[in-house]
């Protein structure tokens, strides 16, 4: 940890980035914290509790307008980055991503390629507990699915927070906030929540990258992030991609094969 | 490394030394055949053209015996029961119809199983070690003749090259022997006359053996019972209509690599033959 | 507030029989925004159109909806009608009460009332249409012409024949094409270089007429009018500038042996080589795959030979970018050769040819000088077998369609052998004779008549060879249903005609679509057979289909007028059914987040980046901008953008929108 | 459930696109073959165009049942409007099954403009197959939650 502090309040000092986003600790977990100066950087905290997806903030023209930014990053944050670059919303020389490795060493990656490479050595995998709920959904009948998720749904209050927390939610107009047509209505009932989920759902079809904030974020404890990432599970071998590993070509949406399955189709 | 294993009757009967190079070979390869347990008759007779329903529930039954026994690969040597096999398996991709055989065999059936004949076998899990084990090169010019079953109809067998096939030549090839260029791989020897009109037969596989005669092949080297007991059973018939007898011999492709791996003849079944196999 | 008028048509009783159209347009008067309601027995017939311009007039109509047949059929009838009484076109719609609902549906209450709820829903669209104007695209008037066969030739000298400028480009050194290499063609026994080598002149000569060969397309961008094309010049290591065309080098070069590609393997030629003697241009290049001196570094015989000092060692592959307006692909077709006929021997016995291969031998200019003689041993064949068929109409080979020019240049070769080998006999074996054509069947009436040509309807199992001779192992279906067997001395194949090797990545470089063969697609198959689906790409000769040279060169001349046709205008006018990446105010300038996501879900590369700049130069923001030029309006960007940045001009989400809402609303 | 289901009537919207469904629906009308009333058809550019949310917009308005069609692989006017559509529907769904909702109102199909009678017959079968399941209540239920006091399932 004393080496992020130390690595961090050089690189404020020199001037080399004017900006730091990190964790320090919070009231009951580590919370994000943004050092401008370098006596700022010795708050810095790095370990497993460090769950916030800090790759929301590289999309925040508040924060990045004005140099360079360093962000340490966990390996859910590192995929996140990996599929901005894709998506045209990162500058590669206004950013310096860090991590800090299992062998608490601080590593900094030159370029995008080089997180390519690191994070193809961690697998995403479904926990243990999102693995139950979709097992238990799986186990339902469709009625029962049904009624599972409008009972959830029936909690939303549309806070957005889900939309807030995710890094990939980074339109500067949400289909929420659009109005002519009035796709889903803007009040919070079952139906435009679940209108709302969906479409959430088909924006991240094969951008996801399953960090989950989505779902910690609801303050209603409302299981929205398994929607995402059932639907990776599912696409990644129909569609030829690894969940979590960012594609260059297109997602599952902009791109098609020949060869598609459509058993379904008439 | 396992695999499942369907003789069929022709190699319990009529073609013993066939069953008998299949399984010196594959011991002598490290492939473990695990037969089907309480198999029955693959229909190859007359019940496919007699009554479709029983022609595709005789081999549904086996394929679900395999399936229920666990495997996932059989190996099927008999180039009718292969055909057979591999028809019903495509037959059956048809829902109407499996259902329909799964009502009568009274099983669950999938058609996952892979069904694969001897040369595929080989080819796909033998040939570095077979190149690996000849002791005995297998110094021979001989006819390889492929006759139908393993290769028609193509839509469905998908064999290397319908018109041309080589993967006999190759492993010919491999074992140190010379295949001969020949236009008779998969002329008809006349099996599906076998007992009603010899004659036919005959004429039909007197043809084959005097092209190979006349190319100077030492044996015909084949990969299907019926082909190898018509060339060779039927071999005084067969001498009536050339010109000078023929003493070629006719022997299985598990026997000519059998000889080359070290194998005795005695173990290959060489003696059961008709025509004397003096190689 | 909307002033729609509604015209409901009876189309005589088309529609009147099962629909209540009266009502219907009682009670579409009673919709919010509907000013104007009427039916009448014919909308289409000039009264119906003037009621409908009348009504627009009187009642200062803001939209209007026809209810009436299928808009594929009257949409344009309609929207003219209604431009003429100075209303934007793209504010009529149609509803289909006829072929979606009268015709489909029995008399009763709920047909009339789909009746209305079809009427109603584009009611509900018009409401949201926007005037619209049509699109105006600049013209470059150059053509591009890919491959320089009779096809290419025909279309270039037709567009430049026009008045047009044409850059003709050609993968081999010389043109021509397969023609070039037919001895005499059906159905009239002229000879193919005679009739052809006057038009390869005249296309070398011809002022508007730019000819490079040994040139391949390397790239191509842009849409109809505008079109960049990067065309690979490659090195053809002789300097045209200076070679005289004395040919001094083909003699010297010591590397004589090597198949010559226009005798069909039959005949060798050297490594600096003009293909054949008439070749336009008739100067060499150097093939550097064979070359001495390419290969070992040693040799420049040629060099010293070389009177004008032409050889270019060194001389590199040349990008050339040339824009043009329109693009003509006559880029033909190959056969079917080695491993493809292993039962017929194909590859393994010298005097089994192929068709083409049969060509040359019978041709004055071939290796033989016109005589049939065999590749194996020279001698005169006295019994000769041609398989038609070979590969054509034949499932298990891959090739389902017909060849369509077997049968007759079969006959023709029959003919021709029996016209040189008086004492031959020819065996034709054959599936069906398709003579569709002017004096086809004649012709091969013709070869069975008058030369005797033996047909044998029936399929040829194997060919083998045994004593020397080829015996060719056949039935024959029609008189004997028995075997036959043949003793040849020469097997000729009509082998099937496939798409041109490398058909299927030139496509996939111009944005065209092709079929399972590769065969390029064109874009209607009976109203658009010179269109691709690509507007300003047009297809001409066999790269379409196997085709005969009479065909070919009036698809050559019908790509030609399609050309000459979009070069007569300035500009071009394109419906405005296209999609728009919104803008607005800053600083936001527009709702584009620039994920540019959509340019891979766009099938036409429509989608471009636009940098928004402020006043100091530097970028704002990067965001879509859809070309529209490029764009067709299939809308897939617009279902595909998460933040509705993207919308359809005409089909647009407010219209979409309230089309579904109003189908159920009540 | 609707205990009297021969006398519901479906109300279905069909998706189809300009090119290949739409005038494929034309040729059943020019062939005079018939089908239920039921289906209005929504005409689209392409395939490629439908919304995800139009087909969940039908639901929300009453819509007992969707079919979605155009042209088939390889022939559509735009080349891969289609493969695109297809793969929006693979994926939309796996995402509408694994929350509950029934998937078998949706009918896609490939229709194209020389399929006349298939046309009627995908209508007429889809008809058959939702006034076999009878109205989306369900569906409707959560769509008119406003009106009620709370969601009871």
């Amino acid at each position: 940890m004393d080496k992020l502090r130390q690595r961090a309040a050089a690189l404020l000092a020199d001037g080399t980035v004017t900006l730091v986003i990190g964790y320090e600790e919070g009231t009951s977990k580590p919370r994000p914290i943004f050092c401008h100066k370098a006596e700022e950087a010795g708050k810095l905290i790095y370990s497993s509790q460090c769950i916030n997806n800090l790759a929301v903030y590289l999309t925040k023209k508040e924060l990045m307008g004005t140099g360079k930014v360093a962000i340490t990053a966990t390996i859910p944050a590192l995929r996140s980055i990996l599929q901005l670059s894709v998506e045209n919303q990162l500058n590669e020389e206004n950013l310096l991503v860090i991590t800090v490795t299992d062998k608490e060493e601080v590593k900094e990656f030159a370029n995008f390629a080089e997180i390519e490479a690191y994070i193809a050595d961690f697998q995403l995998k479904l926990e243990g507990k999102e693995q139950e709920i979709i097992d238990k959904l799986e186990g339902m009948s469709r009625e029962e699915r049904f009624k599972f998720w409008m009972e959830e749904m029936s909690h939303c209050f549309k806070c957005y927070a889900c939309r807030a927390a995710c890094p990939l939610c980074y339109c500067t107009k949400c289909i929420v906030e659009e109005n002519r047509p009035q796709w889903i209505n803007p009040w919070a009932a079952p139906l435009a929540n679940m209108e709302w989920q969906i479409n959430r759902a088909m924006h991240m079809a094969g951008r996801c990258t399953g960090c989950g904030a989505c779902g910690d974020a609801c303050p209603v404890g409302i299981p929205i992030h398994l929607l995402t990432r059932k639907m990776m599970e599912d696409l990644a071998p129909e569609f030829g991609f690894t969940p979590g590993q960012p594609s260059k070509n297109g997602n599952a949406l902009s791109t098609w094969k020949a060869d598609d399955k459509e058993n379904f189709i008439r | 490394m396992k695999i499942g294993f369907y003789p069929g009757c022709s190699l319990k009967g009529s073609s013993r030394e066939y069953n008998e190079s299949v399984v010196a070979i594959a011991k002598a390869l490290d492939i473990e055949l695990v037969e089907i347990k309480d198999w029955n008759c693959c229909g190859a007779t007359a019940a496919h053209s007699m009554n479709e329903e029983l022609s595709l529930s005789l081999p549904a039954r086996i394929l679900a015996l395999a399936e229920a026994q666990g495997l996932k690969e059989v190996v099927v040597p008999c180039a009718a029961c292969y055909n057979r096999l591999m028809v019903t398996q495509h037959e059956l991709k048809d829902d109407k119809k499996r259902s329909r055989v799964t009502d009568i065999i009274e099983m669950p059936y999938s058609g996952d199983l892979k069904i694969i004949n001897v040369l595929q076998m080989l080819e796909t899990y033998a040939m570095d070690k077979i190149k690996e084990k000849v002791t005995k090169p297998f110094a021979h010019k001989v006819a390889c003749y492929y006759g139908c079953l393993l290769i028609r109809p193509h839509k469905i067998l998908q064999f290397d090259r319908v018109e041309d096939p080589q993967s006999m030549d190759a492993m010919i090839k491999l074992i140190g022997g010379s295949p001969i260029d020949w236009a008779f791989k998969t002329e008809c020897c006349g099996a599906g006359f076998s007992v009603s009109r010899t004659d036919l037969v005959a004429k039909l596989s007197g043809n084959i053996l005097q092209d190979a005669a006349d190319r100077k092949a030492e044996a015909i080297i084949v990969a299907c019972p019926m082909c190898q007991s018509n060339l060779d059973m039927r071999r005084g018939a067969i001498n009536e209509t050339l010109s000078k007898p023929s003493d070629i011999p006719v022997i299985f492709i598990t026997q000519a690599i059998g000889l080359a791996l070290g194998v005795s003849p005695k173990e290959l079944g060489l003696e059961r033959h008709f025509v004397t196999v003096k190689l | 507030m909307s002033k729609i008028g509604v015209f409901i048509c009876h189309c005589g009783e088309n529609i009147s029989a099962t629909v209540d159209c009266e009502r219907v347009a009682q009670e579409i008067r009673k919709v919010e925004g509907v000013e104007y309601a009427i039916d009448y027995k014919y909308m289409c017939s000039d009264p119906g159109q003037t009621l409908i311009k009348d009504a627009i007039r009187e009642h200062h109509l803001d939209g209007v909806v026809v209810g009436s047949c299928s808009p594929r059929m009257h949409e344009p009838t309609f929207r003219k009608a209604c431009a003429e009484a100075g209303l934007n076109p793209f504010l009529c719609e149609m509803a289909n009460l006829r072929e979606h609902c009268s015709w489909v549906h029995e008399k009763g209450e709920a047909t009339t009332e789909k009746a209305f709820d079809l009427v109603k829903m584009l009611v509900e669209k018009v409401k949201r249409n926007k005037p619209l104007d049509a699109i105006k695209v600049p013209i470059t008037k150059k053509a591009l012409v890919i491959g320089g066969g009779i096809a290419g030739i025909q279309a270039s000298l037709d567009i430049a024949n026009a008045g047009h400028k044409v850059i003709l480009i050609e993968k081999d050194p010389s043109i021509g094409g397969h023609m070039s290499q037919l001895s005499e063609t059906f159905p009239t026994l002229d000879c193919s270089q005679c009739i052809l080598t006057p038009r390869m002149v005249e296309v070398a000569q011809h002022p508007n007429i730019t000819l490079y060969t040994y040139a391949e397309l390397d790239s191509l961008e842009g849409f109809i009018g505008n079109f960049t094309a990067k065309i690979r010049l490659k090195a053809k290591s002789v300097d045209h500038k200076k070679c005289t065309g004395c040919g001094a080098c083909l003699q010297k070069c010591p590397q004589k042996r090597i198949p010559s590609e226009f005798n069909a393997g039959l005949g060798n030629r050297t490594a600096i080589y003009v293909p054949f003697p008439q070749a336009v241009p008739n100067k060499p290049v150097i093939d550097r795959e064979h070359c001495n001196y390419y290969k070992r570094g040693k040799c420049k015989i040629c060099e010293a030979t070389c009177p004008t000092g032409a050889i270019e060692w060194d001389k590199e592959d040349e990008i050339l970018t040339e824009q043009v307006g329109a693009i003509v692909v006559t880029t033909g077709f190959n056969v079917k050769g080695a491993d493809f006929f292993p039962e017929y021997g194909y590859g393994k016995y010298k005097d089994v040819l192929t068709g083409l291969q049969f060509e040359r031998l019978a041709s004055a200019s071939g290796p033989t000088l016109g005589e049939i003689r065999r590749p194996s041993d020279g001698t005169i064949p006295k019994k000769i077998v041609f398989i038609a068929c070979a590969g054509s109409r034949d499932p298990a080979k891959g090739i389902p369609y017909c060849s369509k020019i077997c049968c007759m240049y079969t006959a023709k070769h029959a003919m021709l052998y029996q016209h040189k080998v008086h004492d031959g006999e020819s065996t034709v074996f054959y599936m069906d004779i398709r003579a569709g054509g002017k004096n086809y069947e004649e012709f091969v009436r013709r070869a069975i008549e008058e030369d005797h040509v033996n047909y044998v309807r029936g399929r040829v199992a194997r060919v083998y060879e045994k004593d020397g001779k080829l015996i060719v192992k056949g039935v024959d279906t029609l008189l004997s249903g028995q075997q036959v067997e043949i003793e040849a001395d020469m097997v000729v194949l009509a082998t099937a005609g496939v798409s041109n090797c490398g058909a299927e990545q030139l496509a996939q470089k111009m944005h065209i679509s092709y079929d399972p063969y590769h065969f390029f697609a064109e874009a209607h198959p009976k109203l658009k057979p010179v269109e691709t689906n690509t507007a300003g790409i047009f297809l001409a000769g066999a790269c379409q289909a196997p085709k005969d040279i009479p065909e070919t060169v009036g698809m050559a001349s019908g790509a030609a007028v399609k050309v000459a046709g979009l070069f007569s205008n300035n500009e071009l006018v394109r419906e405005p059914l296209i999609a728009v990446v919104n803008r607005c105010a800053p600083p936001q300038f527009s709702t584009c987040v620039g994920c540019f996501m959509c340019q891979t879900a766009c099938p036409y590369n429509a989608i471009e980046r636009e940098e928004i700049k402020g006043r100091d130069g530097k970028v704002i923001k990067t965001v879509a901008k859809v070309n529209p030029g490029l764009c067709q309006g299939c809308g897939t960007c617009v279902a595909f953008c998460r933040s509705k940045s993207i919308d359809i001009q005409g089909y647009s989400n407010e219209q979409m929108f309230a089309e579904v809402m109003s189908l159920l609303n009540h | 459930m609707n205990n009297n289901n021969s006398e519901f009537e479906p109300k279905i919207v069909a998706f189809v696109c300009n090119w290949c469904t739409y005038a494929g629906a034309d040729l059943t009308g020019t062939s005079r073959l018939k089908y239920a009333t039921n289906v209005k058809i929504v005409r689209f550019p392409c395939t490629g165009r439908i919304d995800f949310m139009l087909l969940l917009k039908a639901f929300a308005q009453g819509a007992d049942g969707v079919i979605v069609s155009g042209c088939h692989p390889n022939d559509c006017h735009y080349t891969s409007g289609n493969f695109h559509a297809r793969r929006r529907w693979i994926t939309f769904r796996g995402l509408l099954d694994f929350m509950g909702i029934d998937i078998r109102r949706i009918q896609y199909s490939w229709v194209s403009a020389a399929e006349g009678a298939k046309w009627a017959d995908v209508v007429n079968t889809t008809v058959a197959s939702i006034r076999e399941l009878g109205p989306y209540t369900e569906y409707q239920k959560v769509a008119e939650y406003l009106d009620k006091e709370e969601y009871n399932g």
